[in-house]
Parts: structure tokens; C-alpha cells; sequence
């Protein structure tokens, strides 16, 4: 009899080490964790070959990012930056797919990526530009292949998905790194960007950073489905839970996702279970929407302090971290000094609209410095 | 106008049943400027509610809820995050009593904070009144003050046509103004001259009100007697007055945020010379944003329209 | 642990038969299916408690939906009216659906709806009225809470789910029947209103009249999903596939949606499995992107033919068919006539747009006016 | 028209590798007015596709491309079914090379039929031009012959700017032209003067150019000079030519199907009064569509705007 789909089972080209995600399967609600939240490791098949140098490597990263995103918050508290997402929580997500991102590889980000942002070499100086308000600092001038921070929720995973068209068009080796947040899986672009990245089977590795809140509203208000995974199954794509804060599980899970989506099989989704240790940004106030309780209970997990119970445990840590966050902090507050130099003449603001300058804004700037010359005199 | 805004929401949730507010952000924290603050707590979780965050399901939902009995006022978190639920609006709500051939009315609100001049991030400072009132079907309304807020506001919810309701943020709380704890209303559709004036028209609405004052402060300085307008309604746009008042004057200036090409300015002009064409002294001006992105903070004092630069026009107009 | 959406196992509230959801689930690709092609009833389980009155009630609605199809797009062939969109084939899902759906139930169509829209006491009149590009066709005089023909795909889903909420508010015994097609499941309303209605609980059902195509694209490109019942999963929706073609399956379906909805359990989503034997309108070459062979394979499952089979097998149907059609094809024309002999004015252009009409549309109006008597007296 | 357009696709797909094309139905079946037809035959499946039914992940999709090596060319079916795509052209489409300051081109073409005339269901006969126009960074485009849809459509791709590429569905396969099968370009922004003329300028574009001509001719009789301009561009609107004629005529009257209030025509007008006001001898007028829903088959003949309803404003005009 006649069937629905018929979709030709695709082969799956080989890739390594083809397990994770057939295990945990999210509609059974099952969660990739590998250490505990005091750094055990719960099933060594599962722990990742990660040499010792590596994992520190991963800790400072996570370290110099919740240093960086600290200070960003009190820049702002001190009226030197207008309003910043904090990624205080969020860490390991981020250090885990920026140890495996190349630079010919593409980053799609939110706005709360600011981790993997700097594994992808945009530096802190244009961070703290762009929350400054100047649009220079989404120039990137180091960084490769990277978007600008894009605030339309759920619009950038589209971009994401069509730059996957391109290195598949192309034959190029590359892998895109798209990222929403929990209540972006509500927009329709969420669905539509996964829907084409399943039909076109493109290089794309999706990661929802489920931080249990949208602003005030939680997940449990976004939708009802059994966990955020499991909306892979719509679109045909391989979807995997996992805990967003054990730095292991996600090295592992993006390992996987990376190795399959690189053999050409196509997208994949993870969803990584966190939380949003700070405010939404600076000009929100959490104590209206959630408890001091959930939030001690959440630190338990915090991905810091847990790879840094595993570090200890295993004896790999050996550092002074006085010393270390004396040493960031120097090199943050350059950044940030740089940043606070930077000008902004009245070009920045035609300049960038079009390739080249069509005559009707020339002529709105050409009035506006006339304005600005009787501005001038009349003083 | 935050609180007038709320107390207007108040009166209606507390006077009609069907009434109902929802939006991301809207209910257990009152939204992201407060305005629904209070809301909730005093008229329970199904009428006063966070939705799931997508605009076009905000909105798209609330045209089945206009529908069937109820009335919501749905919040759009910002102009520039009313785009999602463009095709919504333009496809079904300005259009379902036209479809039906007046089987159905659309008593729906969809109010959004909108404009520059907070040192927001990209799409928080976005005035998109243009668009919106090239929709056929659809009402625009914008107030400048509080108590206009309140007064338009109820009548937009009494309203059975479909109302794009947006709200200056710039100056949610900038102006204090005593405003009677009554109900009353405002008619949608007219607008409002705010001061006489013998020289030259100045037509503005929403924040910009606030900045043409004071302009107009210098132009007293310097002998020019402005008439000032307060359009309040961007469509079914009030011809009348605007007229009345341009063939008095014989010049008119028009002052808005949004990009110039293609904006309200325009609009103003065609109206002014297809009905007051041998009254105009002075080449019509319009004093409005570039046609550029509404720059970041550090850009944006340059974009933001200056009671100076309105002076500076005002004058020019004048001096023809 | 902390876990994600820990989502309050849901009671659910009774409701009967409570079956077979459970029994056909879409991630294993379940099909329910009664009867075969030759109208054997498979599994006598299955088959719902239907009186023969009620059977042949059921089968005359689908004939005379396909008699009143047939002769609409012979209509627009002699040039007496402008784009159609045949429903032939996929009379089962809508006759089904409109032996429940009651007088205070509402349906959100989208445009290839006819059947259910005849249950819902829309007149063949106005169907024509529309289609020969008269607005009055949507002003439906004796049909209640049916929205108006609509056709930005998808769009319509979310004003059933808001509908829904109203139901629910409102406290009122009423449910929503929703529908779209395989090619409007990848617009983002599509996704959103099935969100939407999971999170809010409503009384919706919603259908996908999966015909295998959207105009020339076949259902295999527009996703990757094993059906598109799947696709509920994401939502936290029950759902289920159905052979559209099978009458007795989909009622069975909507019987229970029906129930589950109506007891409060909130929305449910149905893929029915069907074949567009038309084109997709009027205006459109089937030929040009699917084969003969296919079509003629579908031809086999015909909802009407297979339940026809059924009766005669059981010895139900014994009426004669011709003079059946006869007389539909007189009471159709009747209303094909009524319907041409609709005038237009002016008036009718202005007099929606609100519900009073505003001075800037009266002077349009008046203007015209003006030009016209102009343009008479130049004669 | 139809082929014209298919011919420039055509050498752009042969000439660059970095082409590709896409859209609902555009693939196989060559598009619902097959102007795509025979591509993916001749340049494959990859290169010229069907897309599932999302107008939002077209374009969004399409951008991703533009950013990493592709000159992406997107089919939107109809002009009303643009709309949920809105949100990508405003938020993202237009503001890619300026929100990263540069660092990204967005050479990528829109692609749409629009406008009414055609018998066609509801939102298959917008003229949404205005929109597109007032958001920044965008380009829109307009052809009106065959010739101009080719040199056109050739400029937009090779454009490194996002282009609205708007065709009047209207004259899809209403004008025969010999068009040359060479590639050859027409540059975006500039208008063109079709007919020179003396009493009046007329401004039109697509659809309503063909209209404007029938006009002329009953113009000419009535002894009536008209200068006839095509904007070809809608943005960046070509100012100098049209204040050029305006200085010379002192009359305009524009011709739109759009509906009238915010929509092209005031944008003119406003023009015309700030670069040529001591030149206007007459008062302005808008040949546009009402504020309503373009109606069904049976009503579309009093909405669309016939050559005799253009004649008789700009005897009106001429007459003032
Ligand atoms: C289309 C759109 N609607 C609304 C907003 C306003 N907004 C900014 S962040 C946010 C919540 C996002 O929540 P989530 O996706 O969970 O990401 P998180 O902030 O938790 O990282 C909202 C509603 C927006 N930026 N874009
Ligand atoms: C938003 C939108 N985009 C495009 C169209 C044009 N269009 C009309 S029907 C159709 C295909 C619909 O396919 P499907 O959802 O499978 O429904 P079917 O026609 O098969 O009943 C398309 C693309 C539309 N009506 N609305
Ligand atoms: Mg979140
Ligand atoms: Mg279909």
C-alpha cells in the first residue's frame, strides 16, 4: 500500500565514534551527563580522549570568559556600557564547540555566545565596542567566518542553515555552528531553519542553550513538549539532551555532532541544558521572576566549579587562580580601554548602507553637516 | 505614560470580561517596561499572561481570539520585533472584516513601545509607523502624552476595527503629567493643534511632540509664531486639520524619526499640496531620519532629531 | 539532578475509546487504516460504531462534494469562473470531519476545504460567488463560525489555536477543527500554532491533508521527517497518521481527537494520507511534475470507490447513482446560476474596510464617483 | 517579459558559477509562471531548486548564501506572500553590510511578481513597493518592458547590494519586444524619460507605464503634451530626473496601483516640492489605488487604473 514519506534511507557515512547519539534518545527524555556536579565521573565508555593539556586549556577558557563577562556587567553598572547579556553560567557550552571549530568554519551567533565568540578570535575589544554602541565592534578583524551578533531571535539560524547550502554547493570543508536559546524555539524560524537543514542535509550543528528562561518566562511556559531535543525528530535531524554545564558531556556530544555533520550526513541538534546564572541583561532583574532557591540549586551544577572538582580530584589543576584572574583582568580592562577610545564620526552612520553611496543619503549627510555648521556659528 | 497606559489597561480588564493581554514578558513580570505591571496579580493568569515568544503566533492567535468574543490587546515586545507578525497583520487582521464582508470584527489592540533615542541595541529603536499605515485596514495611533495615552488607548480597545497602538518608550517616563484615574476616551482619528501659531505648521506626533516644544521655545526667540500639530492618529490620518491649519500659515513642517524616503513626511506633503496648493509660501520640509539604520548608542545622538535641528528647519522654512 | 522541562505529568481526563493514539504511533510510522482498497475491513476492532443511514449519509456527502468539484472546474473551463482548487480525493478526511463538527464548532479552513465546508453549511453558492472573484462568497449566510477561505499558507492554524483559547476561556463546549496541507507544515505559522495550542491546552484538532504535493514539490521536499504526524512530538501534541483515503479510519481518528479535544485534553494533530487527483488548480499542469503510473496508483485508493466497495459488499448502498447525480447536478447548477447573476458595486470595494468607514475612503469613493460620471457623459 | 527575465537568469547562471536560484516551485516546473523554466534542466538540480514553503527560510537562507560565496537569486511566488519573509528582508537582508560595518556583502536578488490586473485571489495582485522602499539598505527594482526586466535583473545580480526585484506579472507575456540574447545591463537608480513632453510629467512604473501610454495618446489628442518618466528604481529614487521635468513641465501627476496614503506617491510630491516648489504651476496629483484591499476578479476593474482614469487627472491637472 501507498506509505507517506518514503524517504530513501540515507547511508550513513562513517564517522566516529557513532554512539552517543543513538543512546540517548531524547524522546525518552534521556540526558548526556558524564561528571557529576562534584567532578565524578559517572561512566568512564563516555569520558572523551582529552588530554590533561587540553582540559586546562578548556578551564581557562571558561574562566577568562566568566572573568571577562563579570567585568563586562560591572563596566555597565559603572554607566561605561549600555545594556549586556551575561553568559555567567554558560561556559562550558561554548568552550566545548569553540576547542572544535577551525577557523574556516562559520559561527551563526544569538547574542549570548560571547565564549565561543572569542575561541572563534573576535576579541573583547569589539565586544565591549558593540555593547557600547558602536558597530565597529562587529567588524571582527581577527575572527574568520563569524556573524555579527544577531538580535532577531531565531533569524540567525536560517543564515546558518543557508551558509550550510553553500559549503555543501562549494565542496568545501566546513561546519556551521548555529545557536538559539530555549524560548527561541518558539519562533516559526527555528522550525524553518532545522526543516531546510534536514531537506538540503547540510553541515550544520544546531545548539539550543536551554538556560531555563526567556527574559522572565521559563521553559515550561515555552512549549510542551517532553524536552527541547526531541523537536529535532520534526525535521529529521539526529537530536541529543545534554547537560550544558558537565563540559565533558558537551565536548562529547559536539565531537559526535561535529564528526557526522563533517562526513556530510547533515544537521544535527543539541540541546544544552544550562542556566542563565545572571540577569537577562543588565537592565533585567531576575529576583521578579525566579527564586534564590532554584538559583542555589543550580549553582551546585555550575560548569566551573565542576571541572574544577574533576581537575582536582585527578590532580591536573596546578595553577594559582589569584594569579590568573590578576592577569585577565589586566588584559580585559586593555580591551575595554581600547574600546572606550574609539570615536564615532557621522560617516559610521552612511557609509555601510550600500556598497556605494547612493546620492540621496549623500545629500542627507551633506545637510546634516550643513546643520551642524550653523550649529557651529551660532554658538 | 507607562502608568496611564497600565490604568487604562486597568479600567478595561476591570470594566469587559473579553478583555485580555498577553505578549512575551507581559504577565507574571508585567513586561519588559512595566507597563502591565500589577496586571496580572489582580486579574488572574488567564487574562493577563506570558506567551510563548513568537509575534506572529501573538498575533495570529490573537486575530482567532477577535473572532470569537474576545477582545485582546496583545504587547509586541518592540518595533523591531513587530516584523515576524508582519504577515499576520497585513494578511488577516486588517483584512478579516473586509474578507468576510463584515461577518467579522477584529476588536483587537497591538500596542508596542516604539522610537530611538534609549542607547538600545540594534531593532529596539525602530519607527515603523509607515509601514504600518500603508496597510489598509489597519488603524495607526500614537499618543504624546499620558493622559492622551490613556484617552486613545480606551478607545482603541472599544474599538471593533483593529488598532496598531504605538507607544513613544522614549518618553514611557520622562513626562509627569497628573491624569485623571477616570475613564475617558480619546476619538481615534483626529488630531490635535497643541499650540496656534500664524507663521508656519509644524506637524509631529509620539516623542518628537516633546522635542518640537522646544523648538518652538527658540522660534519664539526669534519672532516665528508656530502652529503645532499633534497628528496622535497616523491613519485614518485627520486631513482636515492639517489643512485648515497649513492655509493659515502657508508652511509646513514635518517632524518624525522614522527614515525620510517613503515615511509620513511625504504623506503630509501630498495632503498639504493636493488641498491647500495655493496657500503654500515655502517648499513644504521634513525634518525626519536618514535613510539609514537607526544607529547604536554612540551614533544615535547624531540620528536622533534635535529640537535645534527642528529650530534650524523651522526657521529655513520661514525665511523662504 | 535537574532536569529540563520537567512538564507536570498531565492528567489525562477521560474520554473514550482511548486507544488508538496509543496503539498508532507516528514515530514508528503507524498507519491506521480499516478498510483495504476493495473495501475488506481489516481489523473489525477498529471499525467505528456507525449505523448504515449514517454510512450512506457520509458516502452521498462525498458524491455530491465530488459531483459539485467535478462541475466547478468544468465551470471554470468554460471561462464562467477563475481559479479553483479541486478537492477530488480527498472527500473522506472532510466528510468525516463533518460528521462531527457541529453547528457551534468552528472550522479554520484553508482553500481546498469544500466538503467540510458544505457540512458546515457554507452554500455551493458562495463557494462559486468566491471563486468567480465575488468577496460576498465569504459572507456566509447560513454557516456558523466557519472563517472565511484563506490562503497565506498556514497562517489560518493560528487563529484556529486562538479560537481555541477563546473556547477555553469562555468555558464553552465548542472544539476547532484546523486544517493545512503537507506543504503548509513548513511554514513557521505552522509550527507555532501547533506550540502554541500545546502550551495553552485548547480544544483543537488539527488536520494535515497530506496530498503528496504543494502545487509541483513533492511532500519528500519539504521535509525529512519519517510523516508529518511526527512533527507533533515537537509541540507535545498527541498525533497520529491516517489513511485519508480510508473513510471509516478517519472517522474513527476524529472521533477520538474529537473526544480527547472536547474533554479538555487540549489539541491533537492528524496527518491524513490522501492524493490530490486534480490538479492544483485551475490554472496548473499536473503532467508536468508527476507521472501517469502514479496517478493511476493512487486511483486504486480512492476514498469513494473503496467505500462504495464496502457497501455493496455489506449490500448497504441501493440507490441509483445515476439519478443520484442527476439531481445534484440540477441543485448545483441552481446555485452556479445564483451565484452568476451577483452584482458588484462600487460600494462594496469600501464599505468592509471598517467597521464605519473613515473620511479619507469616502473621498476616494466620492473622487471615483466624480470619474465616472465624467467618463459617462464623455460618451 | 517572462523570457526576457529567463534569458538574463539564464547568462548569469552560465556565467557565474556562484548563481544559484531557488524558490516554491521554481525548480522542476520552472516556477507557477514558468519564468524559471528549462534552468534546472540545463544547470542541474543544485543550482536551480525547489524549496519547501517558507517564504521567511528563503530569504533567511538565501542571506546565509549572499554571506559565504553565493550570488543567491530567490523566487518569492507573490507579491502577498512576501510578507512572511518580511522579518529577514528588514531585520537581516537589509542591514548585513552595516551591521558588520562591511565586513559582509549581501549580493543577493529578490525576485517577485506583483501588482494586479490578472483575475487573480486574493493577494496575488500587491503592489507592495512602498514597504521594501522605506527600509534602508535595501534597493528596489521595477521594470516595465522586457528589455529593461533583462539589463535589469542583469545589474541586480551582479549588484553586491540586496535587491527587491519587483515584476509586473500584470505584462508578464503582454508586451512583445525583441530583446537582444547579448548580456547587457541597465543601471539601478536611474530613471528614464520614454516620452518628452512639454505640460505635464507623468511618473510610472511596471504595469501602469503601458497604461500611462494609452493615456498619452488620449492626451495628445486633447492637445497635451505629457512627459512620461519611468522610475524603473523605486530606491534610490532618482530624483534629478524627475526634478529635472518637473522644472520644466510644472506639473506632475504619478500613477501607482498601490494604495494612495504612505505609499509612492507622496514621496514624489514631497520631491517635487523640495527641489522644483517655485516651479509647480499646479497642485500635484496621485493617480493611485484606494485605501482597500485590491478585490477580487469582479471588483478589479474599478480599483485597477485605466488609461482613461489617468487621462482625466491629467486634464485635471493640466487644466488647474
Ligand atoms: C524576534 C524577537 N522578539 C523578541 C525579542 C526580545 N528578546 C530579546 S532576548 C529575549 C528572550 C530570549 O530567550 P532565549 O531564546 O531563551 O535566549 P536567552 O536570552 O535565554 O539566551 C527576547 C524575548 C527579540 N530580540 N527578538
Ligand atoms: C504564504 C504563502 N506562500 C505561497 C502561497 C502560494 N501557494 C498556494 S497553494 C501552495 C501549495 C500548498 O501546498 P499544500 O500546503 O500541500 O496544500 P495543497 O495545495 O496541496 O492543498 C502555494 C505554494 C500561498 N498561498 N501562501
Ligand atoms: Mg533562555
Ligand atoms: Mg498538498
Amino acid at each position: 500500500m501507498l506509505n507517506t514519506l518514503k524517504q530513501p534511507k540515507e547511508k550513513i557515512i562513517k564517522y566516529n565514534p557513532e554512539m552517543i547519539f543513538e543512546n540517548f534518545d531524547p524522546r525518552e527524555d534521556k540526558i548526556l551527563r558524564i561528571i557529576d556536579n562534584d567532578g565524578n565521573v559517572l561512566d568512564k565508555e563516555l569520558m572523551p580522549d582529552l588530554d590533561d593539556e587540553t582540559i586546562i586549556k578548556a578551564y581557562k577558557s571558561m574562566f577568562f570568559a566568566r572573568t571577562a563577562d563579570e567585568m563586562a556587567v560591572s563596566y555597565q553598572r559603572q554607566g561605561r556600557m549600555y545594556t549586556y547579556p551575561p553568559i555567567n553560567g554558560q561556559e562550558a557550552i561554548q568552550v566545548a564547540a569553540g576547542l572544535l571549530i577551525r577557523e574556516n568554519d562559520w559561527l551563526a551567533p544569538a547574542f549570548r555566545e560571547l565564549a565561543i565568540m572569542l575561541a572563534k578570535k573576535v576579541t573583547l575589544k569589539e565586544i565591549f565596542l558593540y555593547y557600547m554602541g558602536n558597530e565597529q565592534g562587529s567588524k571582527f578583524e581577527f575572527a574568520n567566518h563569524v556573524l555579527p551578533i544577531c538580535v532577531p531571535i531565531g533569524s540567525q539560524l536560517l543564515h546558518a542553515t543557508g551558509i550550510g547550502y553553500s559549503i555543501k554547493y562549494q565542496k568545501k570543508d566546513e561546519v556551521v555552528f548555529g545557536f538559539i536559546g530555549d524560548g527561541g524555539t518558539s519562533e516559526g524560524d527555528f522550525s524553518e531553519a532545522l526543516n531546510f537543514a534536514g531537506v538540503w542535509q547540510v553541515p550544520v550543528i544546531f545548539t539550543i542553550q536551554n538556560n531555563q528562561y526567556a527574559i522572565s518566562v521559563p521553559v515550561q511556559k515555552q512549549t510542551k513538549s517532553v524536552n527541547l531535543a526531541v523537536k529535532s525528530i520534526a525535521f529529521g535531524l539526529p537530536g541529543i539532551k545534554v547537560d550544558g554545564n558537565d563540559f565533558f558531556a558537551m565536548y562529547s556530544a559536539y565531537k559526535e555532532a561535529y564528526d557526522y555533520a563533517r562526513a556530510g550526513n547533515g544537521a544535527v541538534l543539541i540541546e544544552a541544558l544550562t542556566y542563565r546564572k545572571g540577569a537577562h541583561t543588565t537592565s533585567d532583574d531576575p529576583s521578579k521572576y525566579r527564586t534564590k532557591e532554584e538559583e542555589m540549586e543550580w549553582d551546585k551544577t555550575d560548569p566551573l566549579k565542576r571541572l574544577k572538582k574533576y581537575m582536582d580530584k585527578n590532580e591536573i589543576w596546578k595553577e594559582n587562580e589569584e594569579e590568573l584572574i590578576e592577569k585577565y583582568k589586566l588584559e580585559i580592562d586593555k580591551q575595554f580601554s581600547e574600546a572606550e577610545t574609539a570615536t564615532y564620526p557621522l560617516s559610521d552612520i552612511f557609509d555601510y548602507m550600500y556598497t556605494e553611496m547612493p546620492e540621496i543619503l549623500k545629500k542627507q549627510k551633506a545637510d546634516f553637516e550643513l546643520f551642524q555648521t550653523w550649529k557651529e556659528n551660532r554658538k | 505614560m507607562v502608568q496611564a497606559i497600565n490604568n487604562a489597561l486597568d479600567i478595561m480588564l476591570e470594566e469587559d470580561k473579553s478583555v485580555v493581554i498577553y505578549g512575551e514578558d507581559a504577565g507574571k513580570e508585567g513586561g519588559v517596561f512595566r507597563v502591565t505591571e500589577g496586571l496580572q496579580k489582580k486579574y488572574g493568569e488567564e487574562r493577563v499572561f506570558d506567551s510563548p515568544l513568537a509575534e506572529s503566533a501573538i498575533v495570529g492567535a490573537g486575530l482567532g481570539m477577535a473572532l470569537s468574543g474576545l477582545r485582546p490587546v496583545v504587547e509586541l515586545q518592540f518595533d523591531g520585533f513587530t516584523y515576524p507578525a508582519f504577515n499576520q497583520i497585513i494578511s488577516n487582521v486588517s483584512r478579516m472584516h473586509n474578507r468576510s464582508r463584515g461577518m467579522y470584527n477584529v476588536p483587537m489592540v497591538i500596542r508596542f513601545p516604539y522610537g530611538g533615542g534609549i542607547n538600545a541595541l540594534e531593532h529596539h529603536s525602530e519607527s515603523p509607523e509607515a509601514l504600518y499605515a500603508h496597510i489598509p485596514g489597519l488603524k495607526v495611533v500614537i499618543p504624546s502624552t499620558p493622559h492622551d495615552a490613556k484617552g486613545l488607548l480606551i478607545s482603541a480597545i472599544e474599538s471593533d476595527d483593529p488598532i496598531v497602538f504605538m507607544e513613544p518608550k522614549r518618553i514611557y517616563r520622562a513626562i509627569k503629567q497628573e491624569v485623571s484615574d477616570e475613564k475617558f476616551s480619546i476619538p481615534i482619528g483626529k488630531a490635535k493643534v497643541l499650540t496656534e501659531g500664524t507663521d508656519v505648521t509644524v506637524v509631529a506626533f509620539g516623542a518628537m511632540i516633546r522635542e518640537c516644544q522646544k523648538a518652538i521655545v527658540m522660534a519664539k526667540e526669534a519672532g516665528i509664531s508656530v502652529e503645532l500639530i499633534d497628528l496622535r492618529t497616523i491613519y485614518p490620518i485627520d486631513k482636515e486639520t492639517i489643512i485648515e491649519s497649513v492655509k493659515k500659515t502657508g508652511r509646513i513642517v514635518i517632524v518624525a524619526e522614522a527614515p525620510e524616503s517613503f515615511g509620513v513626511g511625504g504623506e503630509l506633503i501630498a495632503i498639504a499640496n493636493e488641498e491647500a496648493f495655493l496657500y503654500l509660501e515655502a517648499p513644504p520640509r521634513r525634518v525626519m531620519g536618514f535613510d539609514t539604520i537607526v544607529p547604536l548608542a554612540k551614533g544615535e545622538p547624531m540620528y536622533m532629531i534635535s529640537p535645534d535641528r527642528i529650530f534650524y528647519e523651522i526657521e529655513g522654512t520661514v525665511k523662504f
